[in-house]
């Protein structure tokens, strides 16, 4: 206990903060996300304390696990957000029928068409159909698009993917560069514009930044189209490319600025850490210790920031998706929610939801591979 | 534990490499690998390719201008119009203004209108009589009309397009319902049927049909030029339900008609390409593309104009004047509109029910300024509905008048300290300064006023109330698109039994409405309209203070006979004779 | 933390001979750190403004945001209107001025709120533990895995943009990470041995909750509150670019930073949305910057 | 004489810091010869460490500058040598082990990575030859099955190995100056013998000579064949370990040795800490630093600071008024 103690006041701060989160991390993992099934827990423990299996089969194991509860949280996500709607007064009826319409029709017909639209049946009983039918694939039919939800989806999912993994793509170079050359040049006026130049673009309301955009770049430089997926008589991938640019940088900008106060953070963090003076008593060059020691260590919270920060993007997304009129998840999400379109916004979370708990597990096991203390909890 | 003590800065710009080399070097990596990762993507096809490379470089030229001109180069017309568009095509999916001008495009119905929106000229149908008791209209059909399919169109198309209309409960119909079809004899029978045409329509040849109608119309034929009544060929929907059809290819992306335009492609949300249709009876097409913009944000509609992407530009928003007059190549056309803004009361609230009070109201507020101010002069005050020719007899023009008003609250005799409820429909911007002004205006006249700001769903539901008592909404605000193509157009609102969206206690008015429609002879006509202009100047259930023009942009290069008709929606009736000069 | 014991005074400031102790408690000691950090000096002085503006805005104001004058509709800042007109003749200032109110209620309502249900929930779920914990930290993890605006879209878009239901749904969107924080701070704080020590001393639950655990989460829980101020602001601001923000007449920065939409407002009539955008940044960077203050106070490790 | 392989002589070293100025080093001088062992002893901020970390150039270059004194190795001045150079000394004929292993070397590369990238820095091997050279260099310091732990990472070893794969690092290219900064003090004390008992068998077989910098004297009493005292930045006593144990001159020295339980000293005995506390290094005092702990401090002390004199052949002292007591004359064994 003592070579503990004495080990955990004198390691470096980085350290000493990784290795008690590190402690807190395993004993965390342990407790809280281990599913109530008592087997799979005691056998999870027994496995680690007789023989420290290989990397592999540890991996897989938690792997299930978090599969599963990844799937226990997309099913609470749906019923919370299925019953929420229900709750909330008034219905999809309301939106579809425009006050002279309605006034002109005969309460029967309008009973009629509730029960089309199965909104007269009680609420769990349509929770069991919606839900059942969204298990098989069918996600029922949207009102206010006129059209199968799942075919809607599909173009809409495709259009808001391109923008948001091109952002994040563009994002997190741009982000993760200007980091560590913040870092680097500490305290010089470098430091300082690159430091100060995201502040303010978290403060600025995102919409604001596309309008800028539009006239700044499209409009006063004439450079690149201002709005829409594609010119008028031109599909090819070239054009939905030219299209892409501006949205994409809007988006861009706005992870990275995130992203550059998070890499400078620990960047420093890790350049301040003794093992880099020990790597350089080594006589390695600097630009190995730069990229090969202090960067790689530096990665590690980098990614677990980049996974939190994709919900803030597809948000973002939806602002930037209306500015530039582009056909995606965001401006569905606003065209279905202002119809009070169940079917649609249903469909909608089940696909955000999926992604977001996706790249969670993505971003989860990436920090396992950088940083090999941890464990997937 | 030295460490603590001494500050042990960074030990930072490693001497041996420059901060420029480094920084350069991950630059160049950066470019490379995301030159290497689009190459390939640029040659996968398809929009949603999963990863795209998307390199932000000043240096990156768009690709090269537009392509070397062809042999004559295709004439094209891009235009927009503001406001919503129901995704679909057909006379049940006709919801808004836009959904009217694509529809012309690609429909014909029996009769169009001119640009006056008063005299009837022929379209389909090449003469008509209307008999002694405006029950019965025969129409004589063009000859030699093919629909885009190549069908011939002929009698059994018309007859086809009313049974088919019948059929459909009207629920199905989104928006604007085919009640001219629905006051045809026998139609009401149809209900729900497969199919069937309804018995007050004989099919006496090919190219000759009649149409009786229960109760007589003298409007019934001018309303016929609304975008509801074109025509559909009649193998399109025949025997078919309308819950199949309404998601059939022709509602959802290759509608049939006989007009000047045929659908080439249709983007959701995005934009329509129309070709011209060579065989158009009215001779082909000057355009040979229109491109219609879909869903343009207001954001979008100055930056479209700025690159020249857009050739008209309807109904947008009339502050853009002064940037469009910096266009060299556009010029803004001002349209005197056929709706109107109104103020509604509510006659049989009990203090409102007294006329001097509504009077008061209207002496109350300055709408010379609001014209001046707000609407920049763009438009004209009105004291009688639009349509009426409201010089022709002496009217009330209640101009701005507080004193007035006051006196008129004395007489009255009206409790001065009780608060009034102004109903405001939420969102609407137009509503929300209109009932703010009003109030300061009733304030300055000593009324108290409360403003009740609804959704909706909730203001549509407080308008229609039955019986109206001391806690009702005494006045509200609200529009009519259609209310100046014809005097007869405001029967709809004036309803004093079921009220519709609007309540009138009296009868007065709905009475002289259902004379004014019967009436086929002119002077007759104009003394009904001397009538009601007279009770509704005086009795004041409603009053439209101003003519609103609604602001246009147009490219010099459109030419032709093109115009715009004040109902801006009908525009496009005429569109075979627009011509656009090449770019330079 | 504990007092802690500096040997060797290292400020020149009360400049002390070696040898002699200085003690501190650690509230002054977070105090020093907070205000060691210049920016956080500034943004609680331009907050502690914006927050005065807010609260005498009908003395600054007194005609009310409200009131339209026809005769002075777009009318540049000048003769008689400090900040012009807007589009409609009412008077910017005070739009200005009770729009802070309106944003700093929206800012402020929005986490107390997101904070209330984000305590109870980690509270209960840091110390009941086991089949509480995961039922809880799965609902949290459920809010989390759509993102915050578009839960705040679908239901503002049917529960209608009423201040108070912008506010409610944006709290409903956001208590998941206060809820994070405070059952990571229970969980290491239950280890410790004082909260071990009162149970054994009889303490019972809810005492250690309020007298032991509370205390140490004003620190963590401060620098999540101050930046949810922040996003609460800048989300009214989204909501009212999609028309889902607060209606006139009631008026909010977000809701004049919107009138941008309108090209000839954004090119030439710039006064009308600049000052509410001018806000909104300062508003947002000022809390930021507390934050960041707060959080070097609270957590002396976190890098500079 | 041969030439001494590393003199370093009036060595002055400054921080400037926000928190304010400070002369961590101040005129050290102190030589030593090849193969021999020397301990840098001296309390926690006298400075050597500091010291070492200068002679090889890794002191931060923002903030600290080397303001006076050389260091000549093998005849050759390192101080205000360019980077370039520096870089081949480093990790090839001077090396360096630290004194938390787990802190000093990198979390997220295994011990095999981080030992051929030393290995590769100073030879050109390849690979494959690099990792071979890494496992038997781990066998050399004793770690068992060598082949596996070359693939682990550093939270995987225990203290002690991790320490040993330290040392293993700093050998990878046969230097003949080893700096030791307290490389036992994070280990527990049987740890800290096995450790101790490589480095002196390692400076045997490699003909290395090492300076072993630490505060602990039960740690160099049987160890180092010199020993320099270091208080408030520079030498205050030097000579051959076993001499100045058994009779220090220095107060300074006989206080710290006074401080330490004694086994052979009647259990009775009371432990005489030195009174007072550390230097502020930031505040140059006139005379002697250690004038204000100092017992039989003098006025001429507290003005004049005492010069490093040789009081016997070998031994040197920093004091106006040696003590040469001979009471303390129990020598110290191992």
């Amino acid at each position: 206990m003592i070579a503990i103690r004495a080990w955990e006041l004198l390691a470096g701060p980085s350290l000493r903060r990784s290795s008690s989160s590190f402690i807190r991390q395993g004993r965390d993992a342990l407790s809280a996300s281990s599913l109530p099934v008592a087997t799979t827990e005691s056998f999870y423990k027994i496995k680690l304390e007789l023989y420290p299996s290989s990397r592999g089969f540890e991996l897989l194991s938690t792997l299930v696990r978090r599969i599963g509860s990844s799937i226990v949280v997309i099913l609470v996500t749906l019923t919370l957000i299925f019953v929420g709607l229900a709750l909330a007064p008034g219905d999809e009826l309301d939106t579809l029928l425009t006050p002279e319409a309605a006034a002109q029709l005969s309460p029967e017909d309008i009973a009629e068409k509730r029960a089309e639209l199965g909104l007269d049946k009680p609420v769990p009983v349509r929770y069991a159909i919606w839900m059942s039918k969204t298990l098989s694939g069918d996600l029922g039919y949207s009102t206010s698009e006129d059209a199968n939800v799942s075919e809607v989806l599909k173009t809409y999912v495709g259009n808001t993917a391109i923008l948001i993994f091109a952002a994040l793509f563009l994002g997190v170079i741009l982000g993760v560069l200007f980091g560590i050359l913040a870092a680097l040049k500490e305290n010089t006026w470098i430091d300082y514009v690159v430091g100060s130049i995201p502040i303010f673009i978290a403060g600025v309301p995102g919409f604001i930044l596309s309008l800028g955009f539009i006239y700044f770049i499209s409009v006063k430089l004439n450079a690149l189209p201002a709005g829409g997926m594609h010119s008028l008589d031109d599909d090819s991938f070239l054009d939905l490319l030219k299209h892409m640019i501006l949205p994409v940088s809007v988006l861009a900008l706005v992870l990275a600025a995130q992203l550059v106060r998070y890499t400078r953070a620990s960047m420093l963090e890790v350049l301040n850490s003794e093992f880099i003076i020990a790597a350089k008593s080594k006589g390695i060059s600097s630009r190995r210790v730069t990229f090969n020691h202090a960067f790689k260590a530096a990665l590690v919270p980098i990614i677990s920031v980049i996974g939190l920060h994709l919900p803030e993007i597809i948000a973002g997304a939806v602002i930037t998706e209306t500015v530039f009129r582009w056909e995606g998840m965001g401006t569905l999400a606003v065209r279905a929610a202002g119809g009070r379109d169940v079917p649609m916004v249903m469909g909608i979370v089940v696909v955000v939801a999926i992604t977001v708990v996706i790249t969670n597990l993505i971003t989860d096991i990436a920090y396992t591979i950088a940083d090999p203390r941890v464990r997937l909890g | 534990m030295y460490l603590a003590l001494i500050e042990l800065d960074r030990d930072t710009s490693p001497k041996g490499l420059s901060m420029q080399k480094l920084f350069r070097r991950v630059l160049v990596l950066g470019l490379i690998s995301s030159l290497a990762l689009s190459i390939p993507l640029t040659t996968s096809a398809g929009a949603s390719s999963k990863k795209p490379a998307d390199k932000k470089t000043a240096t990156k030229k768009p690709a090269a201008k537009k392509p070397a001109a062809k042999k004559a180069a295709p004439t094209v017309l891009r235009m927009l119009r503001m406001g919503d568009w129901s995704n679909a095509f057909g006379p049940s999916r006709n919801s808004s203004g836009t959904d009217h001008i694509i529809n012309f495009m690609i429909f014909d119905n029996l009769v169009k209108i001119a640009p006056d929106e008063k005299t009837i000229l022929p379209a389909l149908a090449t003469k008509w009589t209307v008999s002694k008791d405006a029950k019965k209209i025969t129409f004589e059909l063009r000859k030699g009309v093919k629909f885009h399919d190549g069908s011939t169109f002929d009698a059994t198309d018309v007859a086809e397009t009313i049974g088919f209309n019948c059929r459909i409960n009207a629920w199905n119909y989104i928006g604007y319902r085919p009640q001219l079809w629905e006051a045809v004899v026998g139609c009401a029978d149809l209900k729900d049927k497969k199919e069937g045409v309804p018995s007050g329509v004989k099919v006496n040849d090919p190219y000759n049909i009649e149409i009786n109608i229960a109760s007589a119309d003298a409007q019934w034929l001018r309303g016929l030029t609304d975008a509801v009544y074109s025509i559909i060929p009649s193998e399109v929907h025949k025997g078919q339900e309308f819950k199949t059809w309404k998601d059939s290819d022709f509602v959802l992306a290759e509608p049939i008609g006989t007009g000047p335009y045929t659908v080439k492609k249709f983007k959701r949300y995005q934009y329509l390409e129309l070709a011209a249709n060579p065989n158009y009876y009215g001779g082909k097409p000057k355009i040979d593309t229109v491109f219609m913009l879909l869903a343009v944000p207001e954001t979008n509609v100055l930056p479209l104009l700025q690159k020249g992407e857009v050739d008209i530009a309807i109904d947008v928003n009339p502050t853009l004047e002064d940037q469009v007059d910096k266009l060299a190549d556009y010029k803004s056309v001002w349209n005197n509109t056929t709706g109107a803004r109104y103020f509604q009361f509510r006659n049989d609230h009990p203090t409102f029910g007294d006329k001097r009070v509504r009077q008061a109201v209207l002496f109350a507020f300055d709408y010379r300024s609001y014209l001046k101010n707000v609407l920049k002069n763009r438009g004209g005050i009105r004291w009688m509905f639009p349509a009426f020719d409201q010089n022709r007899i002496p009217l009330e023009k209640y101009e701005y008048n507080p004193d007035k008003a006051k006196a008129l609250l004395k007489a009255s005799g009206v409790d001065l300290n009780k608060e009034y409820k102004i109903n405001v429909l939420a969102g609407d911007s137009g509503d929300a300064t209109m009932s703010v002004a009003m109030k300061q205006a009733l304030e300055a006249v000593g009324m108290k006023v409360k403003l009740n700001v609804l959704e909706v769903a909730a203001w549509a539901a407080e308008t229609r109330i039955a019986k109206a008592d001391k806690d009702t909404w005494a006045l509200t605000f609200n529009s009519g698109g259609s209310l100046g193509l014809g005097t007869a157009r405001g029967f709809s609102v004036f309803d004093c039994k079921t009220p519709l969206f609007s309540y009138y206690s009296k009868c007065d008015i709905p009475e002289l409405y259902a004379k004014l429609r019967v009436e086929t002879d002119p002077d007759e006509i104009v003394k009904i309209e001397n009538d009601l202009m007279k009770v509704l100047n005086d009795e004041v259930p409603f009053y439209t203070p101003w003519l609103r023009q609604t602001y246009n942009v147009v490219s010099k290069r459109v030419g032709g006979n093109f115009e715009l008709y004040p109902n801006d929606r009908d525009s496009s009736m005429g569109i075979a004779g627009w011509t656009i000069a090449p770019k330079k | 933390m504990q007092i802690r014991e500096c040997a060797l005074a290292k400020n020149k400031k009360n400049s002390v001979t070696a040898g002699e102790v200085v003690y501190k408690t650690n509230f002054q000691e977070a105090l020093e750190r907070f205000k060691s950090y210049r920016l956080a000096l500034v943004g609680s002085f331009v907050f502690s403004l914006i927050f005065l503006m807010a609260i005498f805005a009908n003395v600054l104001a007194p005609q009310g945001p409200e009131y339209i004058d026809f005769e002075a509709v777009r009318q540049p800042p000048g003769n008689g209107h400090l900040l012009g007109t807007d589009n409609v003749g009412r008077d910017v200032w005070a739009r200005v001025a009770f729009g802070a109110r309106t944003s700093l209620t929206v800012g402020v309502g929005a986490v107390v709120v997101a904070l209330a249900i984000g305590v109870t929930v980690g509270l209960l779920s840091g110390f009941m533990g086991k089949w509480v914990d995961t039922i809880l930290m799965r609902i949290t993890d459920a809010f989390m895995s759509v993102p915050a605006l578009i839960l705040i879209i679908i239901f503002i878009a049917i529960v209608g943009p009423s201040l108070l239901n912008v506010i409610l749904v944006i709290a409903l969107a956001t208590w998941p990470t206060s809820a994070r924080v405070v059952r990571g701070q229970v969980l290491t704080l239950r280890e410790q041995e004082f909260i071990t020590a009162a149970r054994v001393v009889g303490v019972r639950t809810p005492k250690i909750l309020t007298s032991h655990i509370f205390p140490n989460l004003l620190g963590p829980l401060s620098v999540v509150a101050t930046f949810g101020v922040a996003g609460a602001i800048l989300t009214e601001a989204g909501l009212s670019f999609l028309g889902l923000g607060v209606r006139p007449p009631i008026s909010s920065w977000g809701q004049m930073v919107n009138l941008a939409q309108e090209s000839q407002i954004l090119l030439a009539e710039q006064w009308i949305f600049l000052p509410s955008g001018i806000m909104i940044v300062l508003t947002v960077l000022s809390v930021n910057f507390i934050g960041d203050g707060l959080r070097k106070a609270v957590d002396p490790k976190s890098v500079r | 004489m041969t030439q001494p392989l590393l003199q370093v002589s009036n060595l002055r070293v400054e921080f400037n810091s926000s928190q304010g100025h400070v002369s961590a080093v101040r005129g050290l001088s102190y030589s030593i010869n090849e193969g021999d062992s020397m301990a840098l002893v001296g309390e926690s901020g006298s400075g050597k460490s500091v010291s070492a970390l200068a002679l090889i150039g890794l002191l931060p270059k923002k903030t600290s500058k080397i303001t006076a004194g050389s260091v000549k190795f093998r005849g050759k001045e390192l101080v205000g040598l360019s980077e370039k150079e520096l870089r081949k000394i480093r990790g090839g004929s001077i090396a360096m082990i630290f004194q938390d292993p787990l802190s000093s070397l990198n979390p997220v590369l295994t011990i095999g990575q981080q030992i051929t990238e030393q290995v590769r820095a100073h030879e050109n091997l390849d690979k494959k030859q690099a990792l071979k050279r890494a496992v038997e260099l781990l066998d050399l310091v004793g770690i068992p099955s060598a082949k596996v732990r070359v693939e682990q990472y550093p939270h995987q070893l225990s203290g002690g190995m991790r320490q040993r794969a330290m040392i293993a690092m700093a050998l990878s290219s046969k230097p003949s100056l080893l700096l030791a900064d307290e490389p036992t003090t994070a280990l527990d004390v049987t740890i800290q013998a096995q450790i101790l008992e490589l480095l002196a068998n390692l400076q045997k077989e490699l003909g290395m000579s090492l300076i072993l910098i630490t505060h602990d004297l039960g740690v160099v009493a049987g160890f180092t064949e010199n020993l320099t005292v270091m208080y408030a930045g520079n030498a205050v006593e030097q000579g051959r370990t076993g001499e100045v144990l058994a009779n220090p001159q220095h107060p300074y020295t006989t206080g710290l040795l006074r401080s330490i339980p004694r086994l052979d000293r009647p259990r009775a005995d009371e432990l005489h800490p030195i009174p007072g506390v550390a230097p502020d290094m930031s505040i140059i005092p006139a005379g002697c630093p250690f004038a204000p702990r100092c017992e039989s401090a003098s006025d001429k002390c507290r003005a004049e600071k005492p010069a490093l004199e040789t009081v016997l052949p070998g031994r040197h002292v920093a004091c106006w008024h040696p003590e040469s007591t001979s009471s303390m004359n129990a020598s110290v064994t191992r």
